[in-house]
């Protein structure tokens, strides 16, 4: 956490607030009271979260939020590769989910890993009649196609619970009969306000039906770790991985990018549980901490000063072998990370940087953008809660803007106002922006980039963000005629 | 013994071996598999079709400041929009009203009269477009007295059309959704504007389906040439290819709502994706004033030739030199290319229109349009389809598979091979095991720049074909070929 | 002892040793290699260049009724026109006088009497382009005289127009031939046809010497869209894009004649090729009514903007509001692509006017043309492209090179690689030895098809450079990548 | 050679001769008379040829033909691999000629195979002051710089003998100096009528400077042979290859199809020639037959019924081990091609085709269209002699028109008159018909396709003349409107 609060040139409590209050002017006078507590200037020193988060959507605003569902699969779910992963319902939702959140597996497609789309297709009759019958058919049908998975999720939508169905009896029978896990979660998209139940509900369906069911055949050590709430966008895991292992760390386990069923059921047996993406998956290590006496540790390999900071913090976890292993590897890639800022800093220094992700990004980025000489001048969250937002105010400058699910109305108004250099959020805002002739880089999925965890990570962001605002094409967006 | 017995409780973690990975690999390529796979009852594996609300989505951009809005959960309204930002690489400003658990109960109403009010404060639509997701169509919202006691409340503007469809997600695909959204909007837009006696001297075109913005230029370019005024129904092309000039508009094109309303006056109305609008053109056939005909997508030569003298029939006027000099062209480009081409196998896939005219272009070429694959198909396609086959020489031997998917196709290129595939980004897995190329000629194209603005239909889009298809089997060849055929020509 | 001096006498035939073959193969490919390749003096490989008359054909097949004819040797115009024939895969009916060796006795002027004479018979001319190839360069044939004579004798109508040009294959490259000719197509046409205070309104747009039938319908259309009347001199769009319909048009195309007659009456002329237009255009000034502009090919977004304000300027008309459109639509299609080509390092050769519009649209894109390579360069042509390449922080450590050839350019791509490279067929070995894609943008291009109907200028061409290269990239991103690393997204 | 002499339906002698008569009405007088001579309708018995060839083409009428450079560059000596063929002169003659043959080529560019293009590109200096100087620098420095080159060949374009340069006696010294062969081509493009000449100086200099300088380092056989004129267009070489070694014969060296310069110096002592191409190399077999007493045989791998009257003509020439195996042969290929015949046969029956093309094309291919059940109703040839058109005429129908370095203007004519179903020609003759509607196949390149020589050709050759004839594209053509 940063010491003493970050300014801004130009940005006052008074002037954001200005700000708002004309974004909410537009509203009807019902919105207006519902998205008032959302948005805030930041009080970097503040007891509790400046902002209101974790409630519905205001109707009718465009939201860049998804649903339970979308947070159950394409986040926890997912990435585990070695399952096959049932959307359950009809065809759309598995269909839209399908490869687009880059998160990179290993293995051979629909042998060891299956990144692909199962779905039971509902029809009509399904609704009318009841899909159990067929989860039944399909679960059969997937251990047969697929002998190599190690287990198999089912996801539902929203009809499943809305007619009834009993999925997780289904689920049951089958896996005793195919001797195989078979998790049945109820994530239906109608299910709370956000991607965040989603997660929830998915970490609940991991305490009760994965973890503990494995044990590591290897004996254990002293220095067993897992890797919670990466999910190897672009690559992250792989990068964070090697640098957790170069400092002589073994990782057991990832939740849950690239991962696999068993070692992820194993995981009550490491030493200590490493979180990055604290929103998604907090719960599980509370869990894990409270039945199995696993202590937890947050941290941001994000940037070359907040690896420095979280590679202590977790050498200080363990002995002196891993402590002076640890600064080998800060001593090792400093001079590689300093080459990077002196070559991209020059050309990035003073820019202002808008974010609106999910999970941990909004306020995990912001060191890597200012080890590049940039400043973040406005943050936010789709489905954040409120400890979200206590760990975000240090992070971010004092006053700058903080939005809670903002509607693109209030993203657009506060772009106009604070004309960011670069802007970096989902695909659904990217165009927008872009349009605008504003530098924006997709921060979700790295753009098609990545990875951008750890020191190799770091060396890719810096390159994007340099080309995303140095590209020449911005300079001729605006037409001399 | 119990220390035995607790050992022997625990499950420790395994590692499939390398040699049953093998095993399987080589298994799922097998015809044993295949059959397997062909037996599957119950379990879908990437299919090649979205929901019906997504298509209802797309078509409620392509109306002058139509705000597409999803009445339903969230998440589905999220993942629709990705969806068409991914594959036009551009904004799809739309809403949803946020249904949640409480919708289960109370019905979603609320929710959707407050979404409205708020819609038109911030986004002041001209026309706000409701289509339904699952949760709405499976509780029974009725939208109808919904969307009435909003206007009765103050909801909306006077005046404001707030046209509204059933789309639900667990029938049909998101050509359904299309087809449902695009009746209602004209329903609504043309009510009470049929004016005897009127004839807007226009033609009104539909272009089904249809997420290529190239293709609707192209179609008005050929209007333009003909010197016929014209009304695209549901036109995304600006919507969808919008200049970046500094300046975002959150409604970038689509047909004027005036434009719209006055179709019902048309002279002549001619859907092109007959699949994508069955419904749309029944209705327009029972009500619009003016000549109808359905047609298939103008691919290919014989499909334009048809379109074009169809367009000289209805309007009286002969079919412009400068588009008879195209044809000649485009009819040179295929002459000159044929033998790149001819003979060559392909695996097609994808949504009925646009599967017609794969399977057509195809054959006009030579080649061998081998496995064709509709994952939301019909006995009417199906039949259709084997008439094009059977009257071609090169339509021998193919195989039409109606309601498979692309895991189901994944079978059939690694056993039964094929030169390539042609359909949409979904099937880049199947053919990369397959080791073949995938020209991406379908929706979506989540991984290339900027082919939904080069137009497959008319005379241009032959050549369109021709060059991606052909150019690409020549750098097949220049870049696998031995030394000693590495040629200056080809 | 004689049978074994005998036996030593005799060579037997030798097979070079593998390991032999496999230490040359890398030494050409070593720094040091490249060094001794630099520094030839009189050997030139693989130039990518070819003679004057070649150029001179090209633009004579670009008038209406135009039969090219080569004064020398039939061999040459065969492969004049082959050349021709196999880039546009259009027919290139021109006529030699198929001078012999009694010709290097006694002149040409028999031959070319005699040529003239059934040329006129067999394929009716509207106008006869004579250009020269080595044999009556070198012997010192005196054109201005044969022709008078011809003339005076009747081998050739009244009236009908003979222009003629020295294009000596020593000297130069099909560029200055192009030049050569044209400015005597213009000036036999326009002479005695400027008329005092006559305005014919119209734009004179002069191409350059390229080869990209799109590019030529490409400006036309670009004059539509601004309302402006325009001729454009040395038409090929026509000639070497003719429709298949059935018949074949020997003289399919071409500047009308009357047009370029009155063409020196013209309200403005532009050239878009300098280097290939100096003479023709320096003429041109010192005769031609109206205002005059010599401008880059507009290539890229910068040149475009500057060629059709050049145009609203000279015309006094604004750029029509479709331009514009299409103009952001351009910068929106960079602006999403920018990341699959940013920062990417190109090869590129070509013909002046083509490289510098390669170098231009690269920097634009952010991408580094980092071997720029002109085998018929000059200190004109380095000193632009450098000053491009100073102007753009990606013109950085970028280096030209003048007057060298595509094995100096398989040196430099071996040793200091690149991402890919751009420029005409020939380069194709080079970017097999380098393992990179070349793009072919330049001429001729004999070994893919259509690549000539797309046009590279104006705003559209932007997005088919964009096109071709970004999807091309992702391509082989998808075709060598790693399982773990074949996504559904690009 | 055919029996009696086949017949076309509706062909006579005097509709033949009405045709050229009507195309001739076209010429000026001068060019009539001179024209007339070259056209005539076949008489398959007569005695003499009946047509004149081998005549300067008529200035202004658009001739297909080439010149001498293009005889020894595109033919004889371009397609030796291992040498370096230097195009002496301005730059344009050996870029236009710089693979556009498609006599393909074994080993690696650059390293032991130059299908490249070295010029000695003059420039003005150069016509002034003479280019000896710089062709001895030049030849330097291809020794240098491509040092498996065995060695050089400097084809003179038209300047340099009008100029009086001395490339004999540079080539000698540099020859002496570098030690390897350097073969001085007076193959200037003015000179002679044709490519024919080419051919013919070109063997001239293989004759003065190559024959007879190696020999094979292994001992003879009986069963040596040389292949003669085969070009390796589209791999035909190494289809006829393969072939004859399976019927025993060692094929020692290539003249000049992916011919290597000391196996072509060393054919003096092989026990036969085998010529394809007799147009282009008829005369190295003469000197070779007279200087070592080597016998010669002409043959025809075009299509079944030829490949195997070849094959037995040559193992007429061996004893009753090669003919056993030549049987052999013939039964094993023999139900291959017959099904080759029964795939295509049906869609080809009673097709006409025409020819105009350079070397033996006109006439040896004449018996694989006839294998498909097509006819043959015209013929002609770009450069060809007497003798070529006397081997042509019994293997044309009767009466159906020959034509001897046609204007385009004829041809074009004939086509109109005749009508055929499909062309074989040249690339400048291709997009002309196919404008028309006329399917239509290169055949000096075969269409960039190939091999079409022997068992293996056939199948190619099939496989494209369907190909061509039957393309739904034609039928498409013709608009409705």
């Amino acid at each position: 956490m940063s010491e003493t609060p970050k300014k801004i040139e130009g940005i006052t409590k008074e002037s954001t607030q200005a700000m708002i209050d004309t974004a909410l002017a537009a509203y009807p006078e019902k919105g207006r009271k519902k998205r008032a507590p959302h948005l805030a200037p930041n009080d970097p020193e503040g007891s509790s979260s400046c902002v209101k988060s974790n409630r519905k959507t205001v109707p009718g605003v465009m939201s860049a939020r998804g649903c339970a569902y979308a947070g159950a699969k394409g986040v926890v779910w997912g990435p585990i590769r070695d399952m096959v992963h049932v959307s359950h319902g009809p065809v759309g939702c598995g269909w839209y989910s399908w490869g687009t959140r880059r998160n990179l597996m290993s293995g051979t497609n629909g042998v060891d890993q299956f990144g692909m789309q199962f779905t039971s297709d509902f029809q009509e009759k399904d609704i009318v009649y009841g899909g159990d019958k067929k989860l039944r058919t399909l679960l059969e049908e997937a251990h047969e196609l697929f002998p190599l998975a190690k287990g198999i999720s089912v996801l539902s939508e929203c009809p499943v619970g809305l007619i009834g169905d009993d999925i997780n009896s289904v689920a049951k029978v089958a896996s005793k009969e195919l001797d195989i896990p078979i998790i049945p979660c109820n994530c239906e998209g109608f299910r709370g306000v956000s991607q965040s139940l989603g997660h929830h509900i998915s970490n609940d369906t991991i305490r009760d039906h994965i973890i503990g069911t494995r044990e590591f055949a290897e004996p254990a050590s002293p220095y067993d770790i897992s890797l919670i709430g990466d999910y190897n966008i672009g690559g992250d895991v792989w990068s964070a991985k090697s640098l957790l292992e170069e400092i002589g760390l073994n990782v057991k386990s990832v939740w849950t990018g690239d991962g696999e069923l068993e070692k992820i059921a194993a995981t009550h047996t490491v030493k200590l549980n490493l979180i990055h993406c604290y929103r998604s998956m907090n719960y599980m290590c509370k869990v894990m901490e409270e039945k199995y006496g696993i202590p937890w540790l947050e941290f941001n390999f994000f940037g070359p000063t907040k690896i420095k900071e979280s590679l202590r913090a977790i050498g200080a976890r363990f002995d002196q072998t891993i402590q002076d292993k640890v600064e080998v590897a800060i001593a090792k890639y400093e001079p590689i990370m300093q080459a990077i800022i002196d070559e991209y800093k020059p050309r990035l220094e003073g820019k202002k940087v808008m974010l609106l992700v999910g999970g941990l990004r909004p306020r995990h980025t912001i060191g890597a953008y200012e080890d590049l000489g940039m400043e973040c001048v406005g943050s936010g969250y789709e489905f954040a809660h409120n400890d979200d937002y206590e760990r975000t105010m240090p992070e971010m400058p004092e006053a700058t803007v903080i939005y809670d699910d903002p509607s693109e109305f209030e993203f657009e108004q506060f772009v106009h106002k604070l004309k960011p250099d670069l802007i970096g959020s989902g695909i659904k805002e990217k165009y927008v922006f872009q349009k605008m002739g504003i530098p924006f880089r997709q921060m979700h999925s790295w753009d098609y980039s990545g990875p951008y965890h750890g020191y190799q990570g770091f060396e890719v962001f810096a390159r994007d963000i340099d080309m995303a605002l140095n590209s020449p094409t911005w300079k001729l967006v605006k037409s001399p005629f | 013994m119990s220390a035995t017995e607790s050992a022997a409780a625990v499950k420790y973690v395994t590692e499939t071996p390398p040699e049953e990975i093998a095993r399987v690999k080589e298994w799922i390529n097998s015809e044993e598999y295949k059959e397997k796979n062909f037996a599957r009852q119950a379990l879908v594996i990437n299919p090649a079709h979205g929901c019906q609300p997504l298509g209802a989505e797309m078509v409620a951009h392509g109306f002058e400041g139509s705000l597409p809005f999803t009445h339903g959960s969230q998440g589905c309204a999220s993942y629709y929009r990705s969806t068409l930002n991914r594959h036009f690489r551009e904004p799809a400003p739309a809403v949803s009203d946020s249904m949640t658990e409480d919708g289960a109960v109370f019905g979603g109403q609320n929710n959707l009269h407050e979404a409205l009010e708020n819609a038109v404060a911030l986004y002041k639509p001209k026309m706000i477009s409701i289509f339904t997701s699952c949760m709405p169509e499976v509780i029974g919202d009725d939208l109808t007295a919904f969307i009435k006691n909003a206007k009765q409340k103050g909801c909306v503007p006077e005046g404001l059309p707030v046209p509204y469809a059933n789309t639900p997600s667990f029938n049909g695909s998101h050509v359904h959704g299309y087809d449902a959204m695009l009746l209602s909007i004209l329903q609504t837009l043309t009510e009470g504007k049929q004016i005897e006696g009127r004839c807007t001297g226009k033609l009104n075109l539909i272009a089904g389906c249809d997420f290529n913005t190239g293709n609707y230029r192209e179609y008005k370019r050929i209007l333009e040439a003909f010197g016929i005024p014209c009304t695209v129904l549901g036109d995304i092309s600006e919507t969808f290819d919008s200049p970046c000039d500094g300046t975002y508009r959150m409604y970038a094109g689509g047909t004027k709502l005036e434009d719209a309303a006055d179709s019902i006056n048309g002279k002549a109305t001619i859907t092109l994706g007959p699949y994508a609008t069955s419904k749309t053109f029944g209705w327009i056939k029972d009500n619009y004033s003016g000549k109808h005909a359905s047609m298939p997508m103008p691919v290919g030569i014989e499909k334009t030739d048809a379109f074009l003298m169809k367009i000289a029939e209805l309007f009286g006027k002969p079919v412009p030199a400068s588009l008879k000099a195209e044809r000649g062209r485009a009819v040179d480009a295929m002459t000159d290319a044929h033998q790149y081409i001819h003979g060559k196998k392909f695996a097609v896939y994808g949504d009925p229109d646009y599967l017609i005219a794969y399977v057509t272009f195809l054959l006009e070429m030579g080649a061998k349009p081998y496995h064709i694959l509709c994952s939301k198909g019909s006995k009417k396609l199906e039949k259709e389809i084997q008439a094009l086959l059977d009257a071609s020489l090169y339509g021998k031997d193919c195989k039409i598979y109606m309601n498979k998917d692309l895991w189901h196709m994944r079978s059939l290129v690694v056993t039964d091979p094929v030169d390539a595939m042609i359909g949409d980004t979904h099937g880049k897995f199947a053919a990369r095991d397959a080791g073949i190329p995938l020209f991406r000629f379908g929706f979506p194209i989540f991984d290339r720049v900027n082919l939904h603005r080069y137009p497959l239909v008319g005379y241009q889009g032959i050549i369109n074909m021709i060059t991606f298809i052909c150019n690409k089997f020549i750098d097949i060849k220049d870049e696998t070929c031995e030394d000693r055929f590495f040629e200056m020509m080809r």
